[in-house]
């Protein structure tokens, strides 16, 4: 373990180097981008920091103990006579396999997409600030423990996600801006109901004995907490357990983003400038999944036993229909958009198993769509920069023009296939191995191997038409990639392929937890008497 | 000598109102006496305020009731009551007026009128009196007297400045308005006097549980008390008069009524309630209402009413001034449900929401002000780009923004985070989740704001807007105060919980 | 030799090609000399692979030497035990003999393309590739388990697609690389899906694990239906990579590649992959999975025989000739002539890879004319070339003395006996008639090539024979065509050394009343066997001693038919092709046209997913995003419903929050008038209305 | 014989009211508006002595009344005030015409 808060460092570090970045002038513009460089490698230098001391074999998940690098203090702590205006809340930050994984793909897809941000060329400050804004709410989500802390976390990254997109972005930014934040407000909001109405189903057991009503997540988990008169205690006949899970999982839900909620993200990636739909794909889609494993899951056990074949059937729905619509793009960033709803689906329907292969398979995908996305959006982003069109029919031939592109293209494109050898396939085939292995679930997973062959169907025509045939004589002087854009790709193919060869490497991080939540998840009685309160 | 006790006490309890009373004396004289170099009025009244406050807060702990009579029933029926609560609101109103104060120093409507800065100040002084009055009374007829103080300043006020057609027509409209609302309210009093041959809220809580109660005409007295009372803090369908006065008013007189007037009315709303129709409150800090009008239903339905009406249309605004305007009818929409719970609890989240709308919506109207200043205008569209100019002030006013929309880490999410607690609390969920969609459709309007600010591109020069360092200081600290509440609310939410204590019951 | 060196150095040969690959795919710019230590690494594999080759089947040709490690652990996984994927290398005799003929023809065909090649802008690169395609395809071979068998199938598909697509600029090419891969996608769904049956039942990859589970009577979800799927749906995988019908239709199109990747790719091994998978999977395979295998199989091999009659194009006809061939090992694996299977896919490794380097030589020296019909004469010019590639047609016509007519003829043997033992008379029927089918095409070919006048004088008079690295792999692999590499009896292969001792027919591990009669052991000992060889019923020895002669000479007599019949068409002109084909221009037509498969296929799947893909977009673009944000179609529907409607809202509504905006918005609107009495009035009405909502009674 | 009782005035007082609003909404001129309300405000007056009266109350009901009574003077001033300075902006004190604050 670490003596030091790593992971709020790890948190407040971007916070810190947006004050930096107000307090520097606006010519300073190579200065600003050599320091949101450094703070986001940095990240990555902490976040490797965290994976050299990170225990394998503890299990978080429900346990408080067997979370890692814990910081817990009291931070809002109101106690009335009653119970009146009191709320506890605690600085609550922890990790475990499910997080650690989304830890290391924000530092990451942060630092490649703080590469890519070189060209940004208007209000460089600004941008710079709200991005470093953006990747401490990101990195925050993943490390809370406390509901209530995730929560602002949550919602912290909306106004420098809706600004970047509204200022940087193309032609109709304002419209995909607005969109994208009223759909994840939208969401959100029945989070926070849903959390409040926890918060008042549940108490935490305090060292002096007393219970006191908690935002905990892990206190949240545990059904001896729960009293019997909560409205979102399994306890209470009335219980609303049902409706709030459906409203928790819709908030969780519009950011993955699952059919038919997602109509907001090819707005807003088309619109987004290249960095931003990095970040979005790669990581801001992820939240979505992470959120309905780290609460939805654990908190509300029995509805998920019964509400799994529901998460299947739309992830299947997201992997053919994604799949689908993305055939029928002519804009090569809408395509990779829907290609990511597709792929979303796999997490859904590897999710919705619950066994340790599906899941497994779920939250490798995450990393591995986070990774391989990353780099689809930046290819789109290269040629765009060079050519100013992503019109899928304005190219051909590029290959022969940007020999070493294409051949990152193709790596990218394979891997987003699920060519065997790539991180892709291995996550994309343990979501297909535990969802079958679900007897309810095997009709759905049969149909959803579709996706793959859809999926070869829309990234090799795309290659075809962008990269093949004879050279479009408009593009004959276009350059191939400079030392920066390697820069961004070599990280992220070295990573996709290592974990195609080695998946272990990552699936060793989260196993155990997945193991515990699995365990817990399908074992979990949400019945068992709190007595007395 | 009875008597003399009862007068003395009384007046110990109502020493901040003294306070006011001498400052307008003496704000009215500083005004003739200095006819020609007004300058130091303004310092008059800031020490007045400060004064105030000093008494307002010794009050803390204290809790009477001041001029007794003595009834029929019981002995300590005061007209006047000096609690927790009050004092917590009457901090509100004197929060307001001090930045009110400091907003006049550098509007340029009101430095153009410094010749009658005098009038200015004492009329502000009258409207404050009145406000502090209407949070304590707990007789009828001292709450229309206070009522009336209060809206008799403030129609001056609203067209105080005469530089515009709009000063005029806003007075004129908020006169009829108002006072076709206490006349409504008036006889609404006269029908209540009727029926119990009491103004006294206590008296009357006790009368009115006699089987005897015309209760067709005590709901009919009700809703027209009511209307009087919800013509004050602009909530639907009283608050017809709110767009149009907050528009023609001068901007600081508009921030004025937006935070103080309306801490006055829902003052007087929460205790008219608690004091007149709580049959008891459980340990759980429920209170359980007479069953003689169905208060829940109406302020449920109004509530809803209310808070629909001002987003909805907040959308098609494109004047700032307007669009606050329907904003602060949305916030009083929210504010209702804080009383809708009828709980300890609601009461609460009321006064946590409170201080927080203050400093946003004060936040929100100094920037509109300091734009209006230099660009003289107030339509949103003149904001195009404003953001890249004036970055210090387009972040702020999106930092006073988002807290309205009350997202985190700002303060105004912990507004709503306890209004709908409470709410969740009093399992009335459905209510929750109309007020969150409803806030979700603020966001539309807000962030129409930003959006003229930073991303849309202005066609011609967007105006440099530059603010003076006391400026600077007055709007840093109070993004200050929402992003610190945003984040660490325990010291809001214990003086919230301290001032729960409501005469009475 | 030891084991653990044998295994270590069958990894060796495994990666060799890979570092080939990676080296010349990163420093085969700078340093274009590179592609000859592509060459160099493929001659040290295929050196490498005879030495293990040797060994095994000297030394330890009973026994099967495997190495496996731990690829993922999960631990132990709630409700489901311990889940460990491992994955590891197999060696057995089949594995050997692959791996030589993989290694032989790939080193061959380098040698080949040194000079084929030379001049192309991507000289290099399609060394590496070809290195990564050796690669790939020595993982098939190698894997003991199931999912690195998927792995590396995966592989091979990318590597055949890059292969393909070579020439990129070409539409042409780009679109049978597209298809190629597509195509064996859907195949290998199903192998997927046929794997996750039976990982789900039995948490492991690894065949011999699976089979002892099965032979131990625990049966997928215990049904034997499962069992039949998971066979028939593996062997999907093979329906695609071995093109069979009716996914056979991106092979022809494959030879857009360069003629020595057809060569090896598209003939030789790695469409033969799937019939190393469905011997792979056979003793699982129950009889009704058999029989559809032997069904498709038949079916492939018919259709194909017959497309292959008309076409013009060198390379096509030979692709066809593969498909048919391919048909043929994929039947006789259906039909329970499994170690005739396995021959034929080496023997037809062989000539087929000469056919088509043959073939290459001739477009190479025609200057990259394909079409017979231009060709003629070109003995003289081209005689290594032409001798052989007549070698090579006569082995695959099954003329005896060479290696085709010895794994025919069993093939042939095999059906027949099939067709006794079950009834189903129509797939030896099928099997002969292809077998003359062949012969006829196949000379047709070798006749409108190298016999006769040349028809195109000016590409004639350029025409040479190929230079020495071309025309010695050309030899290599004639000589390997003749029957004495097999067996000294000349027309019996089972007194020879792969089919009398290497390969032999193992037991199959399915429940006994899902196989057929005749695969059932004969008796209670070797029912307790579970890998061992096949004890077939004395019924079924029986019927194939009596099956031997009849095949044989049936077999010859329709070669010779078809050889015939070639020289009358094409060489004597006895009989009129085209007069013919006028005559029976139907059956032409529907040749020539490949049965319209590809004009099928795309009418309906491509056109049928794009239209709807295409419908699913606006859908998404108006319905979906239009009911979440509402639609325009909503507020036009309602709009009709009131003038008022469309003059306010549809105007400006395009999405939901304006038309609600608009409905709610306007309606609070139109109240503030600016009038103040207006106000009082609304004041006075809501007085009113409250109190008839909230008065007490 | 008729004895006046309570429910005359209240009666009375009803009437009053009614038409102090109908006043208000109908009248143009502003001074006619302000008349109304002053009508309301004694329909009121009327109410508290009334009761008072009948009801036994005590006095303060008519205390009531001349407090309501101060204030109307109060209010009327002010308000006349406002018309003057509104007839000055706009030349006239039809309330009809005074609306440039809308939507």
């Amino acid at each position: 373990m670490i003596g030091f808060p790593i992971l709020s460092l790890i948190t407040f570090l971007p916070i810190l180097g947006m004050f930096l970045i107000m307090f520097m002038k606006k010519e300073q513009s190579k200065s600003i981008k050599y320091l949101t460089l450094g703070i986001t490698a940095l990240q990555i230098v902490l976040a490797l920091v965290l994976l050299a001391s990170y225990n394998y074999s503890a299990g978080g998940i429900y346990e408080e103990k067997s979370f890692q690098f814990i910081e817990k203090f009291k931070w809002i702590n109101i106690s009335g006579i009653s119970w009146l205006g009191n709320i506890k809340i605690d600085y609550f930050m922890g990790i475990d396999g499910l997080s650690m994984p989304m830890v290391l793909l924000t530092a990451l897809v942060s630092f490649v997409a703080a590469l890519s941000s070189w060209n940004i060329e208007k209000s460089v400050k600004g941008y710079f600030a709200l991005f470093l804004l953006l990747d401490a709410g990101m990195m925050g989500v993943f490390v809370s423990l406390d509901f209530f802390l995730f929560y602002i976390f949550w919602e912290l990254m909306l106004l420098p996600m809706y600004f970047l997109i509204g200022i940087w972005g193309g032609p109709r930014k304002e419209y995909a801006a607005i969109k994208f934040f009223i759909y994840t407000l939208f969401g959100s909001v029945f989070i926070l109901l849903v959390m409040i109405g926890l918060y008042f189903s549940a108490t935490e057991l305090m060292a002096d004995g007393s219970r006191v009503h908690t935002f905990s997540m892990i206190a949240l988990m545990n059904p001896a907490n729960y009293s019997a008169d909560g409205i979102l205690s399994a306890l209470n006949p009335d219980n609303l357990r049902l409706i709030a899970y459906i409203a928790l999982f819709a908030g969780f839900a519009i950011k993955i983003p699952m059919f038919p909620f997602h109509t907001w993200l090819p707005d807003a990636h088309v619109e987004a400038p290249t960095p931003i739909s990095v970040i979005l794909a790669g990581v801001l889609l992820k939240m979505g999944t992470y959120g309905i494993l780290r609460i939805s899951y654990p908190i509300f056990p029995d509805i998920t036993r019964d509400l799994m074949w529901y998460i299947a059937l739309f992830g299947m729905v997201n992997i053919i229909y994604g799949a689908l619509v993305a055939l029928a793009q002519k804009d090569f960033k809408k395509l990779i958009a829907y290609s990511s709803v597709s792929h979303m689906g796999y997490v859904l329907l590897g999710m919705a198993s619950l066994t340790t292969v599906g899941i497994n398979g779920a939250i490798f995908q995450m990393f591995n769509h986070g990774t391989i996305t990353a780099m689809l959006f930046l290819i789109v982003g290269v040629v765009y920069d060079r050519t100013h069109t992503r019109g899928l029919n304005d190219f051909g031939g590029l290959a022969s023009q940007m020999p070493v592109y294409t051949g990152f293209v193709t790596v990218a494109f394979f891997a987003a296939i699920g060519l065997p050898s790539m991180s892709g396939f291995v996550s994309e085939a343990l979501v297909f191995i535990g969802a079958f292995g679900v007897d309810s679930l095997r009709v759905l997973t049969i149909i959803s191997t579709l996706g793959i062959l859809l999926g070869a169907a829309y990234m090799l025509w795309t290659l075809q038409r962008i990269f093949f045939g004879p050279l479009n004589e408009k593009w004959a002087s276009l350059k191939d990639l400079d030392a920066r854009e390697y820069a961004m790709f070599i990280p992220l193919t070295i990573i996709i392929i290592f974990l195609g060869v080695y998946p272990s490497a990552m699936l060793n991080i989260m196993n155990s937890s997945v193991n515990s939540l699995v365990h817990f998840v399908t074992t979990t009685v949400s019945t068992t008497s709190l007595g007395g309160l | 000598m009875m008597e003399n006790t009862n007068l003395y006490h009384s007046l110990s309890l109502i020493l901040p109102e003294i306070v006011i009373s001498v400052a307008l004396i003496v704000l009215v004289l500083a005004d003739l006496i200095f006819h020609k170099d007004k300058k130091y009025i303004p310092y008059i009244a800031l020490v007045s305020i400060l004064v105030a406050g000093y008494y307002t807060l010794i009050q803390y702990g204290t809790s009477g009731s001041a001029f007794l009579t003595s009834g029929k029933n019981t002995i300590s029926l005061g007209m006047f009551a000096a609690d927790s609560f009050s004092i917590f609101f009457k901090m509100i109103v004197l929060v307001s007026t001090l930045f009110i104060v400091f907003f006049s120093f550098s509007s340029e409507e009101i430095i153009k009128i410094k010749d009658r800065i005098g009038e200015y100040y004492a009329l502000i002084f009258g409207m404050v009196l009145g406000m502090f009055f209407m949070i304590s009374a707990t007789d009828l007829i001292l709450i229309y007297l206070s009522m009336e103080l209060m809206s008799l300043s403030s129609y001056v006020l609203s067209g105080f400045t005469k530089l515009r057609e709009r000063n005029s027509e806003a007075a004129l409209k908020y006169l009829l308005y108002g006072a076709v609302s206490s006349g409504l309210m008036l006889f609404g009093i006269s029908l209540v006097y009727g029926l119990t041959g009491s103004t006294n809220l206590y008296a009357i809580n006790a009368l009115i549980q006699s089987p005897e109660i015309n209760l067709f005409t005590l709901a009919f007295a009700c809703i027209l008390i009511f209307a009087g009372i919800g013509y004050k803090i602009s909530s639907a369908p009283f608050h017809f008069w709110t767009p149009d006065v907050y528009e023609g008013a001068p901007i600081t007189i508009t921030a004025f009524l937006s935070v103080a007037s309306k801490a006055a009315g829902f003052a007087l709303l929460i205790r008219f309630i608690k004091t007149t129709f709580v049959s008891y409150i459980d340990p759980l800090g429920m209170w359980h209402l007479l069953n003689v009008f169905d208060w829940r239903s109406m302020l449920v339905a109004i509530s809803i009413l209310t808070m629909t009406l001002g987003n909805f249309s907040a959308l098609w605004q494109n004047n700032m001034k307007r669009m606050l305007a329907y904003s602060s009818i949305a916030h009083a929409g929210y504010l209702l449900l804080g009383l809708v719970v009828l709980s300890n609890q609601g009461i609460l989240a009321i006064l946590i929401y409170f201080s927080v709308y203050l400093v946003m919506n004060l936040g929100a109207f100094l920037v509109v002000m300091l734009i209006a200043n230099k660009t003289g205008s107030e339509d949103i569209d003149d904001y195009d780009g404003l953001g890249h100019t004036s970055p210090f002030l387009g972040i702020s006013l999106a930092i006073f923004l988002v807290s309205l929309t009350g997202l985190p880490p700002t303060a105004g999410f912990i507004g709503k985070l306890y209004l709908f607690v409470a709410l969740v609390d009093a399992q009335m969920i459905v209510v929750a989740v109309i007020a969150l969609l409803n806030s979700v459709v603020s966001l539309y309007y807000y962030v129409r704001v930003l959006k003229h600010m930073f991303l849309t591109k202005s066609v011609d020069e967007t105006p440099v807007v530059s603010v003076s360092i006391p400026n600077i200081i007055l709007v840093s600290s109070l993004v200050f105060v929402i992003l610190l509440f945003g984040v660490y609310f325990t010291p809001l939410v214990d003086a919230a919980q301290s001032c729960l204590v409501i005469l009475g019951l | 030799m030891s084991e653990s060196l044998l295994i270590n150095i069958s990894i060796v040969i495994l990666f060799l090609p890979l570092l080939g690959f990676t080296t010349v795919i990163f420093f085969g710019k700078k340093i274009p000399k590179l592609y000859m230590f592509e060459v160099a690494v493929l001659g040290l594999t295929l050196l490498l692979s005879i030495i293990v080759a040797y060994v095994k089947l000297s030394i330890y040709d009973t026994k099967d030497i495997i190495a496996a490690f731990t690829w993922i652990s999960m631990g132990n996984a709630p409700a489901l035990g311990g889940i460990n994927i491992e994955l590891g290398f197999k060696i057995d005799n089949i594995t050997v003999i692959m791996l030589f003929v993989v290694n032989l023809i790939s080193f061959l065909v380098h040698v080949f393309s040194i000079e084929y090649m030379r001049g192309d802008k991507r000289y290099t690169r399609y060394f590496a590739y070809l290195g990564i395609f050796t690669f790939s395809m020595l993982g098939i071979v190698l894997t003991h388990n199931l999912l690195m068998m998927y792995i590396f199938w995966e592989l091979v598909g990318l590597s055949s697609y890059l292969l393909i697509g070579f020439w990129y600029e070409k539409k042409s090419a780009s679109d049978a690389a597209k298809k190629a891969f597509i195509v064996n996608r859907i195949g290998d769904i199903g192998m997927f899906l046929g794997i996750l049956i039976l990982f789900t039942q039995y948490h492991t990859f690894t065949f011999d694990a699976i089979y002892e589970q099965i032979a131990a009577g625990n049966i997928p979800f215990g049904s034997n239906a499962w069992l039949t799927a998971a066979g028939i749906l593996i062997f999907m995988g093979a329906v695609g990579k071995s093109a069979q019908f009716p996914l056979h239709v991106w092979l022809p199109d494959a030879m857009e590649g360069p003629t020595p990747v057809s060569a090896l790719i598209h003939a030789a091994t790695m469409v033969a992959a799937g019939v190393y998978l469905a011997v792979r999977i056979f003793v699982m395979l129950t009889a009704d999975a058999m029989l559809v295998i032997a069904v498709v199989g038949a079916v492939t091999a018919l259709v194909a025989a017959t497309i292959a009659l008309t076409q013009n194009d060198i390379k096509k006809v030979l692709a066809y000739s593969t498909v048919s061939q391919l048909g043929y090992m994929v039947m006789s694996i259906g039909v329970g002539a499994y170690a005739f299977a396995f021959f034929h896919l080496v023997t037809h490794a062989f000539f087929k890879a000469c056919l088509f380097l043959g073939s290459g030589s001739v477009i190479h020296s025609m200057h990259h004319e394909q079409d017979i019909r231009n060709m003629g004469g070109l003995k003289k010019k081209m005689p290594i070339t032409y001798y052989t590639f007549l070698i090579s047609s006569l082995a695959i016509s099954g003329v005896p003395l060479f290696s085709g007519f010895l794994s025919k003829d069993g093939i042939l043997a095999g059906t027949l006996v099939f067709g006794k033992l079950t009834g189903h008379w129509l797939i030896p029927i099928i099997g002969f008639a292809v077998a003359g089918l062949t012969a006829f095409y196949m000379f047709r070919l070798v006749i409108m090539t190298f016999h006769g006048e040349p028809r195109d004088h000016h590409k004639y008079d350029h025409a040479h024979e190929s230079p020495f690295v071309m025309a010695a792999p050309l030899v290599v692999l004639a000589v390997l065509s003749v029957f004495i590499w097999y067996t000294p009896n000349p027309i019996n292969p089972s007194a020879g050394w792969v089919i009398g001792d290497w390969i032999k027919t193992p037991a199959q591990v399915t429940p006994l009343e899902t196989r057929y009669e005749f695969m059932k052991p004969s008796s209670e000992a070797a029912k307790a066997e579970v890998h061992g060889e096949v004890i077939h019923s004395v019924e079924y020895t029986e019927t194939m001693h009596w099956a031997h002669y009849p095949a044989m000479f049936l077999s010859l007599f329709l070669a010779g038919l078809g050889i015939l019949v070639a020289f009358l068409f094409y060489q004597w002109k006895k009989l009129n092709a085209d007069k013919l084909a006028e005559k029976l221009q139907g059956l032409y037509k529907f040749s020539l046209n490949k049965w319209f498969l590809d004009e099928l296929y795309d009418l309906t799947a491509i056109a049928g997913t794009l239209r709807f893909s295409s419908i699913l977009a606006w859908f998404d673009n108006t319905i979906v995003d239009g009911i979440v944000n509402g639609s325009a179609t909503v507020t036009r529907f309602t709009s009709r419903m009131s003038n008022w409607f469309d003059t306010y809202i549809v105007d400006g509504a395009v999405n939901f929050s304006a038309f609600l905006s608009g409905f709610v918005g306007l309606s609070f609107r139109r109240l503030q008038t600016g009038k103040v009495q207006t106000y009082i009035v609304f004041v006075v009405f809501a007085i009113i209305i409250l109190l008839m909502f909230f008065k007490p009674f | 014989m008729l004895t006046v009782g309570l429910n005359h005035f209240l009666v009375i007082s009803a009437v009053l009211f009614s038409l102090g609003i109908y006043g208000i909404v109908t009248r143009k001129n502003a001074v006619m508006v302000l008349m109304g309300i002053e009508l309301v405000l004694n329909s009121a007056n009327i109410n508290f002595v009334a009761f008072s009266h009948y009801g036994n109350f005590g006095l303060n009901g008519q205390a009531i009344a001349l407090f309501v009574i101060v204030l109307a003077a109060a209010e009327a001033a002010i308000a006349l005030a406002i018309v003057l300075n509104v007839y000055k902006t706009f030349a006239e004190v039809n309330v009809d015409e005074i609306d440039h604050l809308k939507e």
